[in-house]
């Protein structure tokens, strides 16, 4: 009974004793789910495009913000680094295209799947080599993003925005509806949806298959940099920071791998969850870091009723 | 060349299905076994042993338990690491409840309770389908690495949650913890995975075997010619588990001697997915050449440069490890994406119709 | 539906066999020779056929058994003795078994060419009067019952494979097994009688009627008797030292003479086990699973493997096409020296030994003869590149003379003595002469006991002493004692100036050029000699292909002016070799043409050996001779020509015709 | 021949047609709100080769995996040997004696001839995990018991040359036969062929219609089919349904169908 009455009941009182602390954690969620929702959205459109499970796309928020902080670093304008990197992360696409995907067209999901692992070790060996395994800062007032905090009082209690997420959540916004403006309204980016239906049709729209391959990775990449900025802003920037990447993973499961959709609401689903299952179940019952494996199991159950995920369609089995 | 299989024909079914249809392969074997079985302990250093020879075994058989899953019965895994973890502190809580209990047995033993819980998470996959069963197996890796730590009661209480292998003697020899000799717990590793080695050969290559890789190749109709889909699928997660298992309690009791609830993390996940993969999925003997491939790696970068008189530090070493890991997963992926075990086979096939091309 | 694993049980053993019981004062039959093995030779492996997958196994023991069986069931379908008993199918150990019993129950076995037609099969079935038919499958039962009417004595037939025979009427015909069954249980009612007629057997009596495919006319029943076969069987064995466990493959037709001394008559002597085909088209892979240790093949056989590790070979890396050559240059070299014995130095010994591993033992695997011991070829003139390949290679290729009269064996070349240009030394106990006018005359234990039913033929054949005309011309060389054949007596004409034609010595060297596959020369009683040629499609397709020509047929292809060229070639080069013989220069070529077509068995043009039916060529292509010698540069013609499922058709066809460049008798010359 | 004369009899070939072996009654399927099988009720009997026609559309795939139990009827039941059948998993009824093949060639990729069609004996092999994996005795015996049988199959459908292919290497056509193997090595009281003649060039079709009859002929296995090519289906079977937007349009032998005006109309109109 009373091991019930802690799972049932005192979390509930908790919160709604402490509404501020609630409003506290509900935003910190937010925060990380809008994060996890920029990467997933990172894999979605490489998935939607090759049919590739891109699990480098962790590691390269972090190499994206290794190179950032690298080219500091040399003495180079924070802004220019940016420029700097954003070129790195285009080279990289390319270079994926050239040297991975090309040779590896038509061959099974898991050998592709397994080549983007092979990615992942090579820029983590590659990043480490370069620029040091230790924890870096993020240059982060260099590229003007406030760090001070806004305080609110709701309920007499005290709620504490930081800038810094704020920041990072209204430029995640932007990001989202930039690319949203881009896929929907762009013959481009049109082309890179059509990709994910029907690839015959989608050449016929006259793109390139290549051209659209190295586009999304680079798109990807662009992700990658922004949530390297702001997860580094919070945390350093080390390889610890991969971490994150796979956070991403449930929210895929959740939200399907080739839905837009699902990989936002997925990633702030997550995010809100998570956090307030650690802080008013994990920390007290089970003794805390439960937000390694809480998303995992939470889309597990999920999947379990709906094998097709939140977003996906039903799907009729045919022989 | 050198497979001349001129006369060797057979006379009936028992014959024509034998492990070694073709004499030379039979031969080859032999001296693969006379090597891991006489040479190489008579010749090896305690160095050798601990961090060449019995790793390579280790990870072999913990890859070949990952291959039975991914590459015979095609449900790819992420957890690896975490149900050899199972099996590790399995069989760290069965020696400290049972103390006379023969660690052989335990060892054993301790792949039972790897393999329920790899039922209970392969539970899914009867409904959940590729990566996103992938993606449930981290479910699994990510709650018990959570677990290891947080249960001290599986560490004994171990305020970092480690296990640290006491002392175990067996028939009057010390087989395990710090006073074991490297070679006894050489033999005694040496035996266990030969004889789930052929265990695993004979269960794929029989009924089983077929099951699984219909269940991999099309699951569809192999429902619809009387396979049942969720027992098959239990039956790949239970026996991957057990092997996984016993190679995880195998590493930290007769090799390792300790280790930390973090040493079964994804990355040693990943490296046993990589084994497999290199190695080739759907083959027994390319876990084998995988494991050799990435335990001999390091080694190789760590002292090629003193060979050639680059001084380089620990961390670099490290780094360029990882790196080159990288890059020849993909390199292997490219030239041949079925694995080493593969291009054995089509250098096999070369030889046999040498000197035509085909 | 069933397809149940149980074979039909065999009836336990009522006693002792009947084999078993027998007293044979001597090896004088096969079935004595079985008991024998049966005896002595117990569980060593006997019979082995590729079926379902694997080579299933008879030994000794078990093949009296099924053959007493067999034996017993043919006594309970009333088979007396001296009746004839035709069987037809693929080399199959039942219908070898067949043949055996046949000859317990006092019957003579007549095995039967399984691609002739009904018609062929009609005469031979019809000729020798045969009161039943042992068939392998539906095809063969359906050509018999298809001319059933006009054979006044045939009463039964037993078939092997049950497929596709469910419906037919079976007051007539018998399954195999079933025949078998029936004679088990019969075993109490029929033991006497069969041990009787087992005992009746003597050296006399026949073993074996064998039908000779003959090059003009109808075939003729060659009757074998047992001393034919049982002493010819053991003389050969001995000259070989043949032994218990060698291992043959069985895939020549079972009605030729080659086979049934090979298959039944040596393997029963010495006791080794004969092996069968799963079925034609995977001859080659069974061939390579069996490895015979001794291994027969006529020259065309021979010869397209020659040419399929060409092509192969051609395909190859540059690394592997340049080590190819290499080592066979050397095995050109040294091969053949070392087969027969000879020393040869110390650095080629090595560089050959080299080659073994890398090149000559790959490719006798690849071809089957790694475990070749005694190879032999026959029944043509064998190219000098292709002997010399395969010696070279290290494998103990032979050759020898024969025909079907002799039981076999007349000449063959001992170990060490191998040549291309001869057929070798007098076979024991054979007695060779050369007659007056060239002809190889014959006397041996294997001398034929006569034509069935033509006492004409047997009487042209073998004079009161017992010697027999082979009809080949030939004579020994002084130094060795070999005997050489240069062509049929009958063909050996005169030109019109006198001189020697022989026109087979001319084709034999046009056919070693691998584009050539057939050359049928004319030139009897004629001031020069013409020929026709057949291009090989195999040699010369791919030649094509390399040179990207394209064609649409063979025709197309055979009036390719390169082709016309490289022939012409060719032909101007035998010129130049005949005309190194004075008696033979008159055979020299003057004009050709390549025909539009292949000679074909089917159309008579061939024996269904694949001998040129000369005379049949000359009257049926009589236009394009004439045109050889008007001096027309081209004729059209029209051919019948039957298809393979019997349709018949007619092809229409302009030929070019071509001079030759001859050479000037220069030894005549000079002189 | 009437139809609905439900005495055994003998055809004019030989073959024994027996009592009514399974029986559809009154089939709706529907996904959704689209319906694909609209109330079709037929039989097949004992020994028959009975075939299942219509235009694309017209829902004959839908009816056979009702049959082979890959879909579950809306509504309906299927009769099994003179029972309803009872709602289970397709491996079930697999289990109890229907065998089928695929439209699309659904073989096995990774593995031999010889494996895939070993694979059709898997409902009949018994040892124990345990013993597989000790290989040597029991299993082994078990192993080669099955391996004649399925020896004999492909005997039967004259594949020796393929026997240890990857099946990923054959040609489409072999493919088909492979197929058909592996579904015979079940030895099924039902075969269940899925347009088996599809994509086939002229000589390919003849090879498979003497296969389909020589395997009703030798074993008398009761064979249902769905094909469109009417030439072949009406040379091969003994009765026809035909099938034209997920209803049963006709019912009989082959020459009854050939007459009937509504499948003229619907399809034979069409076709020609």
């Amino acid at each position: 009974m009373e091991f019930l009455k802690k799972l049932f009941v005192d979390p509930f009182v908790e919160m709604v004793s402490y509404p501020d602390f609630l409003m506290q954690v509900l935003w910190e969620g937010l925060v990380s789910g809008v994060l996890y929702s920029l990467i997933a959205l990172g894999f979605v459109l490489i998935f939607r495009s090759s049919r590739i499970f891109n699990f480098a796309q962790g590691i390269m928020v972090v190499f994206a913000a290794l190179t950032l902080v690298g080219f500091h670093a040399m003495g180079i304008p924070a802004w220019v680094s940016v420029i700097f990197t954003l070129g790195v992360m285009a080279l990289l696409a390319i270079t994926i295209e050239r040297v991975v995907l090309r040779p590896l067209v038509g061959q099974p999901d898991i050998i592709l799947f397994m080549a983007t692992i092979g990615i992942t070790l090579f820029l983590i060996g590659g990043g480490e080599l370069i620029f040091g395994g230790e924890t870096k800062r993020m240059i982060t007032s260099d590229l003007g993003i406030p760090t001070g905090s806004v305080d609110f009082e709701p309920f007499g209690g005290l709620l504490i925005l930081q800038h810094l997420d704020i920041t990072s959540v209204a430029a995640a916004v932007v990001l989202v509806t930039g690319l949203l403006i881009f896929l929907n309204k762009t013959r481009m980016g049109r082309a890179i949806r059509a990709l994910g239906d029907d690839h015959q049709a989608a050449l016929s729209v006259g793109i390139s298959l290549r051209t659209v391959w190295v586009l999304v990775w680079f798109i990807a990449g662009v992700i990658a940099l922004m949530t390297g900025i702001f997860w580094g802003a919070r945390a350093g920037v080390s390889f610890a920071l991969e971490v994150i990447a796979y956070k991403a993973l449930p929210v895929l499961m959740l939200g399907g791998l080739e839905s837009i959709t699902g990989a936002i609401v997925g990633g702030l689903a997550i995010g809100l969850l998570e956090k307030l299952f650690e802080i008013y179940w994990g920390q007290p019952l089970l003794g805390g870091g439960t937000e390694t494996w809480f998303a995992f199991v939470l889309a597990l159950i999920v999947l379990l009723f709906r094998p097709q995920g939140l977003f996906g369609e039903k799907i009729i089995e045919r022989v | 060349m050198f497979y001349n299989t001129a006369g060797q024909f057979k006379t009936s079914y028992t014959k024509d299905q034998s492990l070694f249809p073709v004499k030379q392969d039979a031969i080859l074997l032999g001296v693969v076994l006379l090597c891991a079985w006489i040479i190489f302990p008579m010749t090896a250093s305690e160095f050798t042993f601990k961090t060449m020879l019995m790793p390579v075994l280790c990870y072999s058989l913990a890859a070949l338990g990952l291959n039975v899953l991914t590459g015979f019965a095609g449900q790819l895994s992420l957890g690896t690491a975490a149900f050899m973890g199972v099996g590790a502190f399995a069989c760290y809580k069965l020696i400290t409840i049972f103390p006379e209990m023969n660690i052989i047995v335990a060892i054993l033993l301790s792949g039972v309770f790897s393999s329920a819980v790899g039922v209970a998470f392969g539970l899914p996959s009867l409904r959940i389908k590729g990566f996103y069963l992938a993606i449930a197996t981290l479910a699994a890796q990510f709650f018990l690495v959570w677990l290891f730590e947080k249960w001290h009661w599986l560490s004994n209480h171990n305020p970092s949650g480690a296990i640290e292998v006491p002392n175990i003697d067996m028939f009057g020899i010390t087989v395990a913890g710090p006073n074991a000799a490297p070679v006894t717990q050489y033999y005694l590793i040496l035996a266990i995975v030969t004889l789930i080695t052929i265990v695993t050969i004979n269960l794929t290559r029989g009924n089983q075997g077929r099951i699984w890789k219909a269940t991999r190749d099309m699951d569809i109709a192999a429902e619809l010619i009387g396979i049942n889909l969720l027992k098959s699928k239990l039956t790949a997660f239970a026996v991957s588990s057990y092997i996984v298992g016993v190679a995880g309690a195998l590493f930290v009791f007769l090799n390792l001697g300790a280790a930390e609830p973090n040493f079964f993390d994804i990355p040693l996940s990943f490296k046993i997915l990589f084994i497999a993969i290199i190695g080739g999925l759907g083959s027994v003997m390319g876990n084998f050449m995988g494991a050799i491939l990435i335990v001999a790696l390091p080694v190789v970068i760590k002292f090629l440069p003193d060979a050639i008189g680059l001084e380089i530090n620990p961390a670099t070493v490290e780094h360029l490890n990882i790196m080159t890991v990288g890059a020849l997963i993909i390199f292997f992926l490219i030239i041949e994406p079925h694995g080493l075990a593969r291009l054995w086979q089509l250098i096999r096939e070369k030889l046999i119709i040498w000197p035509f091309p085909h | 539906m069933s397809m149940s694993t149980a074979h039909l049980g065999k009836v336990a053993k009522p006693g002792k066999s009947v084999l078993e019981q027998a007293k044979f004062a001597e090896l004088n039959s096969v079935p004595a020779l079985l008991a024998r093995n049966a005896r002595e030779f117990k569980n060593a492996p006997a019979y082995r056929e590729k079926e379902y997958g694997i080579w299933q196994s008879w030994t000794w023991e078990d093949t009296a058994e099924e053959i007493e069986a067999l034996a017993l069931g043919l006594l309970n379908l009333g088979v007396n003795e001296g009746d004839h008993i035709a069987v037809i199918g693929r080399n199959r150990p039942y219908l070898y078994w067949s043949m055996v019993a046949a000859q317990m129950v006092g019957a003579v076995p007549v095995p039967l060419y399984q691609d002739a037609n009904a018609e062929e099969m009609a005469y031979v079935l019809g000729h020798c009067g045969a009161r039943f038919v042992i068939a392998g499958d539906q095809e063969q039962v359906d050509k018999v019952i298809e001319v059933q009417e006009d054979l006044h004595q045939f009463e039964h037939m037993i078939y092997l494979d049950p497929r596709g025979m469910r419906k037919y009427d079976h007051t007539r015909l018998h399954e195999y097994e079933h025949v078998q069954v029936q004679g088990r249980a019969a075993f109490d009612e029929l033991e006497k009688e069969l041990k009787r007629r087992v005992e009746a057997a003597n050296w006399d009596t026949t073993c074996v009627m064998l039908y000779t495919s003959g090059t003009t006319g109808k075939p003729k029943g060659v009757v074998l008797s047992n001393r034919n076969i049982v002493v010819t069987a053991q003389n050969s064995s001995d000259f070989d030292h043949l032994k218990r466990d060698e291992e043959i493959l069985a895939y020549l037709p079972m009605a030729w003479v080659g086979d049934f001394i090979f298959s039944m008559g040596q393997a029963m002597w010495a006791g080794f086990c004969v092996n069968c085909p799963e079925s034609p088209e995977t001859m080659m892979t069974d061939l390579r699973e069996i490895g015979p240790s001794y291994y027969f093949a006529p020259p065309r056989i021979f010869e397209t493997q020659l040419t399929q590790v060409m092509i192969r070979m051609e395909d190859a890396g540059n690394f592997k096409r340049k080590m190819f050559h290499y080592f066979m240059e050397h095995a050109k070299k040294v091969g053949p020296k070392m087969l027969d014995g000879e020393s040869v130095g110390l650095m080629d010994k090595l560089k050959y030994a080299v080659g073994e591993v890398t090149t000559y033992g790959p490719l006798k695997s690849a071809l089957g003869f790694s475990k070749v011991r005694v190879g032999y070829t026959a029944g043509e003139a064998i190219g000098p590149e292709i002997f010399e390949f395969y010696r070279s290679l290290g494998i103990n290729l032979k050759q020898l003379y024969g025909q079907t009269e002799a039981g076999v064996f007349i000449t063959q070349q001992p170990d060490g003595q191998v040549r291309n240009d001869t057929v070798g030394v007098p076979s024991p106990g054979v007695e060779v002469k050369i007659g007056d006018n060239g002809e190889v005359f014959y006397r041996s234990p294997g001398t034929f006991v006569e034509y069935y039913k033509n006492p004409e033929s047997t009487a042209d054949t073998k004079d009161a002493e017992g010697w027999v005309a082979t009809g080949d011309a030939g004579f020994f060389e002084e130094d060795t004692g070999h005997l050489r054949i240069i062509d049929r007596a009958k063909d050996v004409g005169k030109m019109a100036d006198g001189r020697l034609f022989a026109p087979k010595y001319v084709e034999n060297k046009l056919k070693f050029f691998p584009d050539i596959l057939e050359a049928v020369v004319f030139g009897d009683g004629r001031d020069t000699c013409t020929a026709f040629i057949n291009i090989d499609l195999t040699a010369v397709g791919n030649w094509a292909e390399r040179n990207n020509i394209a064609y649409a047929s063979y025709q197309e292809l055979a009036g390719h002016p390169e082709v016309y060229g490289s022939i012409a070639s060719h032909i101007a080069e035998v010129n130049k070799s005949v005309a190194q013989d004075p008696m033979l220069s008159g055979c020299q070529i003057h004009r050709f043409l390549i025909l539009h077509k292949e000679l074909d068995a089917d159309d008579g043009e061939m024996t269904r050996t694949r001998k040129v039916r000369r005379k049949i060529v000359a009257e049926k292509f009589d236009d394009l001779i004439t045109a050889l010698y008007d001096g027309s540069s081209e004729i059209s013609t029209v051919t019948e020509v039957t298809y393979e499922d019997g349709r018949k058709g007619s092809i229409s066809a302009t030929l070019e015709l071509r001079d030759v460049e001859v050479q000037a008798d220069q030894k005549m010359a000079a002189e | 021949m009437s139809v609905t004369d439900l005495e055994p009899y003998t055809t004019e070939d030989g073959r024994e047609i027996g009592g009514v072996v399974m029986e559809m009654k009154n089939i709706t399927l529907r996904f959704g709100g689209v319906v694909a099988i609209k109330d079709i009720s037929f039989d097949i009997r004992q020994g028959e080769i009975r075939a299942i026609i219509g235009p694309n559309g017209a829902g004959k795939s839908s009816m056979l995996n009702v049959i082979s139990g890959f879909y579950t009827p809306s509504e309906g039941q299927v009769w099994y040997q003179g029972q309803p059948r009872p709602a289970m998993k397709p491996f079930e009824i697999a289990r109890q004696g229907v065998a089928r093949t695929f439209q699309n060639i659904a073989l096995f990729e990774g593995m031999s001839t010889l494996d895939n069609i070993m694979t059709g004996r898997l409902t009949h092999m018994k040892s124990s995990m345990l013993s597989q994996g000790l290989w040597w005795g029991k299993a082994q015996q078990e192993e080669a018991k099955h391996r004649e049988v399925v020896e004999k199959v492909i005997d039967f459908l004259e594949i020796q040359n393929i026997r240890k292919t990857p099946v990923g290497r054959l040609p489409y056509g072999l493919k088909k036969r492979v197929e058909l193997a592996r579904a015979l090595a079940a030895e099924p009281q039902i075969l269940l062929l899925d347009e088996p003649m599809a994509g086939m060039n002229v000589e390919e079709k003849e090879d498979m219609s003497r296969f389909i009859l020589d395997v009703n002929d030798e074993f008398g296995t009761t064979i249902a089919l769905i094909e469109h090519d009417m030439g072949v289906v009406m040379d091969l079977s003994d009765r026809v349904v035909v099938m034209d937007y997920g209803k049963k349009i006709g019912d009989g032998t082959p020459d009854e169908v050939r007459n009937n005006q509504d499948v003229i109309d619907a399809y034979l109109g069409v076709a020609n």
